[in-house]
């Protein structure tokens, strides 16, 4: 029976490694492969230079890095009013049957595939932007000019596309919070608007901010919803309607090309992709830790 | 592995043939390729022919490396990479049409002006004759075999390299670049003449019109040939197939959309 | 009484009752509310509906059944179905027993030491890795390094890699819902720990793990670029796992930017839409079943 | 049914309560008998067993406090515990009465009797069956009952009172009689006393019942 | 004495279960009001509907009379905001918000409009010493209440209710998530605070109910058998059924 | 101190205890004072506060079961109460000793005594004295001090022994005297349970203090 | 009477923090020994050495004897399988398998190698009506556990305890978590129980402690300060410390 026991014990260790050998494995390769560029390139020339153009042995991703900033950012911007709105919605508002009709939309909208969001943008959102978004801000700035692949576009997809995690786990860490709060907040005389702002969703915040970046590490690491509706423009954007590439888009477009150095160049892509998102999850640890520790005790 | 599989096989009847082809590389090369490929294996039930996509470099790269048997590329075969010793065969020739949306009321450019729209000199049509609104380019991604082949003979590809405009929109394929085209107003582009429709609107380029003839006779100026590259002695059944693209029924396949070699 | 009032939904006091605490802030809270969560709906119903109306015609046997021709410019996408069907199969296979025992291990056996601390957060930062990255990862590991090719075997091990983590998680979150008592109980009855664990922790998470399973799936169904790098984009019909395959997700983006045919890019797009409908209604009966055990 | 260890308890010192009592109702006839039958042998048997009854006493009183300690008894439970925890302190005082007549008893046992003893048995009777039949009530709970004997201690304070004037007059007729009859006025006096506890005992029953101390039979 | 509430006539339905019937009870001001009765016998229903934090739950329904300080607080348009700063809560689970303790206490009064930071200095110093917590706490105010052990966070909950100058407090079992030193203090608590609250409290805990409060009433089924000054319900009640349950002999 | 409310009321039923303490001894005294000087109206007055001592025992004695039934005492505190609890029996009896006493005064009050009252107030003053120390013990929780008092004893029953005889022999000297006698020996009996009494208060408050009644100073 | 349990010297830490410190305490054989004390005093840290439940914290660390039948259960090779058989748990909340009531009972023999359906039959029945269930579930064994109320999950509990015949059954205050009617019928089952079995029980209800128990222990900073019989501790304790707990003096 022991031996059994421990048998066990080690089938399980095993299948625990090899879960955790991939991490490793995956770091090792990105590294491998794209650490000579930045070496030979210079980190700081390849992060901050401004000009990506490989064919010419220019490495600067900063264009890439702003696009995949931009994007983000504005699906950001896009996505947590209404996330949020809709979380409070789904768990503090709605009666039950509304609720289960948008909850059902939401997880829907999870499960869509990011590739049908880029066709859909692409086929409805960039020529829709072009055609109505550019003749309204050119009310306001006569040479704005878009060809529709654009942040904007991006941003409305890739909210889309996060807005199911902001919902779900907003609304999760929304519901969680225990029914006491509430009827506390109700049993000093607050209203129920009030019960929401200064005590429910202060009190999940900690769900919220980590459904935030997961979203956001969701944004930046989309790619063919990117690719299909931004333009793939290397360059800093001045506007949210111009055209941007982004890290992850760039490395799926020209991965594969031969040039040994240009493909080690977009594994060094690679890395600053990784690294960001690394920082990322210390930064949820990090505000889920300092803040879980005053919500469960 | 089917690569390995047409050994066994060798000496017998053709009907027999059979094994597995992997074609990788441009993605100008893959219509051509896949209908090639559609042809080949009704003749022989028992061959698969897998086509990649990928672009150029793939082609060049995975033929090198072996992950494929065939690698396709849209392009010349770049001095750095006739080192890897691969061996050619251009299976076909392709123009290069410059595009624009079909709205467009231009007609003709100069090979200048091409070159300097691409480069971002140009920025408006006023400038070559059409109406006043921006020019909206776009290019293919880098490392693309269209978009090395068009560089190099618009003379976009300078002395200091690419320099193409960073107003340009990348897209990763002729197609998407010609259903960009054919969506966004006052742009321009550049696909294969086989992807040539009418869904956009081809100019002629120094006045010469686009087509199989003027590209033969060297009037129409952008083109490039299609290789195809294999590494080393190849299997049968590879063989049998390059057989067949340069055999007349192939070349008639090939004529369809591109320029027979023969 | 407690148990009475636990059964009622709470709701929204009646604004009426409350009129005079009614303000411009309240009314602008509730409007925004409402209208983010309309907003919301209206998009999901624009993007379905847009989709479906253009595509669930163009769906006929013939294009389910029948092979794609001319780069998927005709014909349909009988071996897309194939393809997708296959990875997504290997994939869940090589991930699940890994995943599902690899959490059983973190949290049943694991003591709470630095290594493990590390580990997680390793399984947790491979969760939030951009797919891509593991597209690199694998075509350069198994495509390349290890020879696989363009083949089912690279894109399986390569979505195995990408669900691992998604799978570790919700078995981890599942097993942690398990409460302690349950553990408690079965060892003071003397049952050594292995039976605990499949007697009585697994059976009562069963249910989580599907849905993370099933969440696995979808997302390996829903991946574009890493297969793309990975399996390749073949239009055959595949036969063995070091055939090269090509998914729906990646055929409805070469359509989609190769502006192949409309039609085709709804169609296929519609079928996508479809697929995960079905796979999210399997995963709702699956969570509402869990639900249902866990209140009786 | 939900508390059988404190019911199991409470039953246990209300045997305790039967037997103690039981154990006073015998030392009254007792020291009664031994008196009228001037049997000394029997008189110190009584005398003996007072020490037995203080240590029943004892006993009970250390259940009941116990018993309320572990079981927290309320309402009705808990009136009847401090009932009989001061119904044996009653019940052993009686004891205390009955070792005093025995001891009399041992202190007249050389002399002849003035006369034949009727009246002083026929109250110790009515006494010790007072006592009897008042625990009798308690056990049983009959409020009714419990007034209908506490009625009777009217009956014993008229016999005590003709004992006493009776003794009197012998007094003022012999005064050789003297010490005798102080003797038997002081059982006499004893025997009422017992009879006073024994309607305390009523009075009690009534208020375990009924909450309070209402001891007319019309309410 | 005088009475604080008047229960007349009171009728509860959840959907079809009647959880209340005629419930007729008064509330004696500066008195402590013990409710008993077994789970589910309707004494938590009840004491919400003095505040009326029924009205959350959809599909109650209400008749019947509560008259406080003689005005029905069922009456259409009564102002259940100003009702709930007059009647205080304290929950059965300690259930302070997680933020700082001086912030916890500050809620109430900042929700009313108290803005000055002195005078909420004031407010927190105030109602953290009725609660005799002042002390133990007052170094580390900014610190989140969540820290704070369970019989302390159901002080902050009583100080924090005080803090809006209620009337009236109820308590729901506010003892029965708390070991029992720190169910003690919160009962010797009360004491303090009867003196200038009237307090109505429910509890599971019969021995409690004996302890702390001056009346007590006995509900069984949503009916109030019995109500009368807790020392006769505990030593001598006029209802069978009460004596079944005090002494244990019920169900 | 985590029960302020069990103190408060433990110490509102010690006071309540003095209070009774302290009439009984008024009555003791008042009824003995009448007594030596046939001041009938004195002795009525003890007549009278029997029945408030009586109703001052409910008081207390409702307090004593509505305390256990609300606080649950343990250990100490219940003991201490339930002491307290039987005490106030004693004390009632006492009252009503002290009413006997006045009774036989009002029964003596036209009768010239035999001789002056010397011995009778002697005893009595002792008496009251303990039963004043005793629960003067008993407040202060005084284990040595209630052993002290309750040898004390000794010297009453001594004393006791003294006036018995000499009344006897008083008595066979002129049966004119008998019926004064008869009633001064009842008094005196009276008294000596009184003091009686006073040892149990004593040997309860060394219960209470230690749990068990070993009343030997040396342990 | 028979000491069933001689537990010698028992020391225990968590880490750097001593839990129990040189405890001394016989557990008798067919009686119910009650562990008192105020929270984290050790009680529940002592129940659980009892049968090596403290076994599955990492950072224990044990030394001491505990003798169960004169052997010492902390021997290196004792075998904990046996001893759990032996030795079986009751637990604060009632904690049946999500499985039906059937399954809850004869998990533990079918563990153990019971395999007849008949005989596992047999078991269900008989331990069910040892804990008076019997006649409330028998129509409904297939039913889930998760259905009865929590009075009656507990006493289930107790069952599947009962079924793998344990000499002494260990219980982390049964009824902590569950109203006071369901509380008493636990305490009266437990008097039946102790004609068979040897319990030790934790309880945070002192009042409980004193119902139930024939021996009772106060625990206090993870010290036994007194042992002795309940009637002893609750009427006349010898500390001074134990008689200020149970008189609510203390803290």
């Amino acid at each position: 029976m022991k031996a059994f026991e421990k048998a066990i014990e080690k089938l399980l260790l095993i299948c625990a490694i090899t879960a955790t050998l991939s991490v490793v494995i995956i770091t090792l390769f990105i590294f491998k492969e794209g650490v000579s560029v930045l070496k030979d390139y210079g980190i700081v020339n390849f992060i901050f230079g401004s000009k990506w153009s490989p064919t010419n042995g220019q490495y600067g991703i900063l264009p890439l890095i702003a696009g995949s900033l931009s994007v983000t950012l504005g699906a950001l911007v896009i996505g947590i009013p209404t996330g949020l709105a809709c979380a409070i919605f789904l768990s503090e508002v709605a009666h039950k049957r509304s609720a289960k009709v948008l909850k059902s939309a939401v997880e829907l909208l999870a499960g869509i595939p990011s590739v049908v969001y880029g066709f859909f943008g692409l086929a409805v959102l960039v020529p829709g932007i072009r055609q109505y978004i550019l003749p309204m801000v050119q009310l306001i700035n006569k040479d704005a000019t878009t060809s529709g692949f654009s942040i904007l576009a991006g941003a409305i997809i890739l909210a889309i596309m996060i807005l199911p995690t902001i919902v779900s786990i907003s609304e999760n860490a929304i519901s969680s919070v225990p029914i006491e709060y509430k009827e506390a907040s109700l049993a000093l005389g607050a209203n129920h608007q009030e019960t929401i702002t200064r005590v429910i969703v202060p009190a999940a915040k900690s769900g919220i901010i980590s459904s935030i970046i997961l979203g956001m590490g969701r944004a930046i690491g989309e790619t063919m919803a990117v690719i299909l509706i931004t333009g793939n423009m290397p360059k800093v954007p001045g506007s949210a309607l111009d055209s941007v590439a982004t890290l992850t888009g760039t490395i799926a477009m020209e991965m594969g090309y031969a040039t040994p150095e240009h493909q080690k160049a977009l594994f060094a892509v690679g890395i600053v992709l990784f690294i960001m998102i690394v920082l990322l999850n210390i930064a949820a640890n990090f505000t889920l830790h300092k803040l879980g520790g005053q919500t469960n005790d | 592995g089917g690569g390995e599989e047409p050994a066994e096989t060798n000496g017998q009847e053709e009907e027999t043939l059979s094994g597995t082809i992997v074609i990788a590389g441009s993605t100008s090369v893959q219509p051509l390729s896949e209908e090639l490929a559609a042809v080949f294996m009704d003749q022989y039930p028992d061959v698969t022919i897998e086509v990649q996509g990928g672009g150029s470099s793939v082609g060049v790269k995975s033929a090198a490396d072996g992950i494929a048997d065939i690698g396709a590329a849209s392009r010349e075969i770049k001095d750095s990479e006739k080192s890897l010793g691969l061996d050619e065969y251009v299976i076909a020739k392709d123009g290069i049409a410059v595009v624009v949306n079909p709205d467009s009321n231009i007609e003709d450019l100069t090979m200048e002006q091409i070159q300097k729209i691409y480069t971002g000199e140009i920025t408006n049509w006023s400038a070559v004759g059409g109406s006043d609104a921006n020019i909206v380019v776009v290019t293919r991604e880098e490392g693309s075999g269209t978009r090395g082949a068009f560089i190099e003979i618009t003379g976009v590809d300078g002395a200091d390299g690419d320099m193409t405009t960073e107003n340009a929109l990348v897209q990763p394929s002729t197609g998407a670049v010609k259903q960009t085209v054919a969506t966004t107003p006052d742009s321009i582009g550049y696909i294969s003449l086989g992807a040539l429709d009418d869904t956009v609107k081809g100019i002629k380029v120094e006045g010469v019109d686009v087509s199989v003839d003027n590209i033969l006779d060297n009037s129409y100026k952008i083109s490039r040939p299609f290789n195809y590259l294999t590494n080393g002695a190849v299997p049968e059944v590879v063989q049998a197939f390059l057989d067949f693209i340069f055999s007349v029924e192939g070349q008639e396949i090939v004529a369809q959309e591109f320029i027979s070699v023969i | 009484m407690t148990n009475a009032t636990e059964t009622f939904e709470l709701i929204v006091p009646k604004e009426k009752k409350f009129s005079k605490m009614i303000n411009w802030k309240t009314y602008f809270f509730y409007f925004f509310i409402y209208l983010m969560a309309t907003v919301t709906i209206l998009v999901l119903i624009a993007i379905i509906g847009y989709i479906l109306i253009n595509g669930v015609l163009h769906i006929d046997w013939e294009f389910l059944t029948s092979e794609p021709s001319k780069m998927g410019k005709e014909g349909g996408i009988y071996s897309i179905i194939i393809g997708t069907l296959y990875l997504t199969l290997v994939s869940v296979v090589i991930a699940a027993p890994i995943g599902i025992l690899a959490a059983v291990y973190f949290t049943e056996y694991a003591k709470e030491s630095r290594w493990i601390k590390m580990i997680r957060f390793g399984t947790e930062i491979l969760a939030g890795i951009p797919s891509i990255i593991f597209g690199l990862f694998g075509f350069t590991f198994f495509v390349i390094f290890l020879g696989f090719r363009w083949s089912i075997l690279s894109g399986g091990l390569t979505l195995a890699m990408m669900i691992l983590p998604t799978l570790i998680r919700a078995t981890e979150e599942s097993l942690k819902t398990v409460p302690r008592s349950y553990r408690e109980g079965s060892l003071s009855l003397g049952a050594t720990k292995w039976q605990t664990i499949i007697k009585v922790v697994l059976p009562s998470c069963l249910s989580g793990i599907l849905t993370g399973l099933i969440l696995g799936i979808g997302r390996a169904v829903g991946e574009t670029a890493a297969v793309m790098l990975t399996a390749g984009s073949s239009l055959g019909v595949p036969h063995a796992l070091t055939d090269p395959a090509r998914t729906m997700s990646v055929h409805l983006y070469i359509l989609a930017s190769e502006g192949l045919s409309r039609e085709k890019t709804f169609a296929t797009a519609s079928l996508l839409i479809i697929l995960v409908l079905i796979i999210n209604m399997i995963a709702n009966m699956v969570t509402q079943r869990y639900i249902k055990k866990a209140k009786a | 049914m939900q508390r059988p260890q404190l019911y199991h308890e409470l039953e246990n010192i209300h045997n305790e309560l039967l037997k103690m009592g039981s154990m006073v109702e015998e030392a009254i006839l007792h020291s009664i008998q031994s008196l009228k039958n001037k049997d000394i042998e029997l008189a110190e048997k009584v005398i003996n067993s007072d020490s037995k009854i203080n240590k029943m006493e004892a006993i009970i009183d250390d259940k009941c406090i116990k018993f309320i300690a572990r079981q927290h008894p309320l309402a009705g439970d808990l009136r009847k515990i401090m009932v009989i925890s001061k119904m044996i302190t009653d019940l052993e005082r009686i004891g205390d009465h009955c070792e005093q007549i025995a001891k009399y008893t041992i202190k007249l046992k050389d002399q002849k009797y003035i006369k034949e003893l009727i009246d002083i048995p026929k109250i110790a009777d009515l006494v010790s069956k007072m006592v009897t039949r008042s625990l009798d009530a308690f056990v049983k709970m009959d409020a009714d009952l419990a007034r209908t004997i506490w009625k009777t201690d009217d009956e014993i304070d008229h016999m005590y009172k003709a004992i006493y004037n009776e003794l009197l007059e012998i007094m003022e007729e012999d005064k050789t009689k003297i010490f005798q009859c102080v003797t038997f006025l002081f059982i006499t006096a004893h025997l009422e006393r017992i009879a006073d506890y024994a309607t305390n005992i009523c009075e009690k029953t009534v208020y375990t019942c009924e909450g309070d101390y209402n001891m007319d039979l019309e309410d | 004495m005088d009475t604080k509430i008047k229960i007349r006539n009171l009728n509860l339905y959840y959907g079809n279960f009647q959880a209340l019937s005629d419930v007729e009870m008064d509330i004696y001001d500066n008195k402590i009001t013990a409710l008993i009765g077994p789970s589910g016998c309707g004494k938590s229903t009840f004491l919400r509907t003095l505040n009326r934090m029924n009205d959350l739950i959809g599909s109650v329904k209400i008749d019947g009379n509560v008259l406080l300080d003689n005005q029905n607080i069922y009456e259409k348009d009564y102002d259940v905001i100003r009702l709930r700063r007059k009647i205080g809560m304290v929950f059965q689970k300690p259930n302070p918000f997680p933020k700082s303790i001086y912030e916890n206490i500050v809620y109430g009064p900042r929700i009313h409009g108290t803005k000055e930071k002195q005078k909420l200095d004031e407010i927190v110093e105030t109602t953290l010493k009725e609660v005799a917590l002042w002390d133990e706490v007052k170094d580390r105010l900014k610190k989140p209440a969540m820290g704070l052990s369970g019989g302390q966070q159901q002080r902050l909950c009583i100080a924090r209710c005080l803090a809006v100058h209620p009337e009236i407090i109820l308590m729901d079992e506010p003892t029965s998530a708390l070991d029992p030193v720190a169910t003690l203090r919160i009962e010797s608590l009360l004491e303090e605070l009867v003196k200038k609250y009237t307090i109505v409290i429910v509890t599971h805990n019969m021995q409690q109910a004996g302890r702390v409060s001056d009346y007590t009433s006995f509900f069984l089924n949503g009916k109030v058998l019995e109500s009368d000054e807790t020392d006769i319900i505990f030593s001598n009640p006029n209802n069978k059924k009460t004596e079944d349950y005090i002494t244990g002999r019920f169900g």
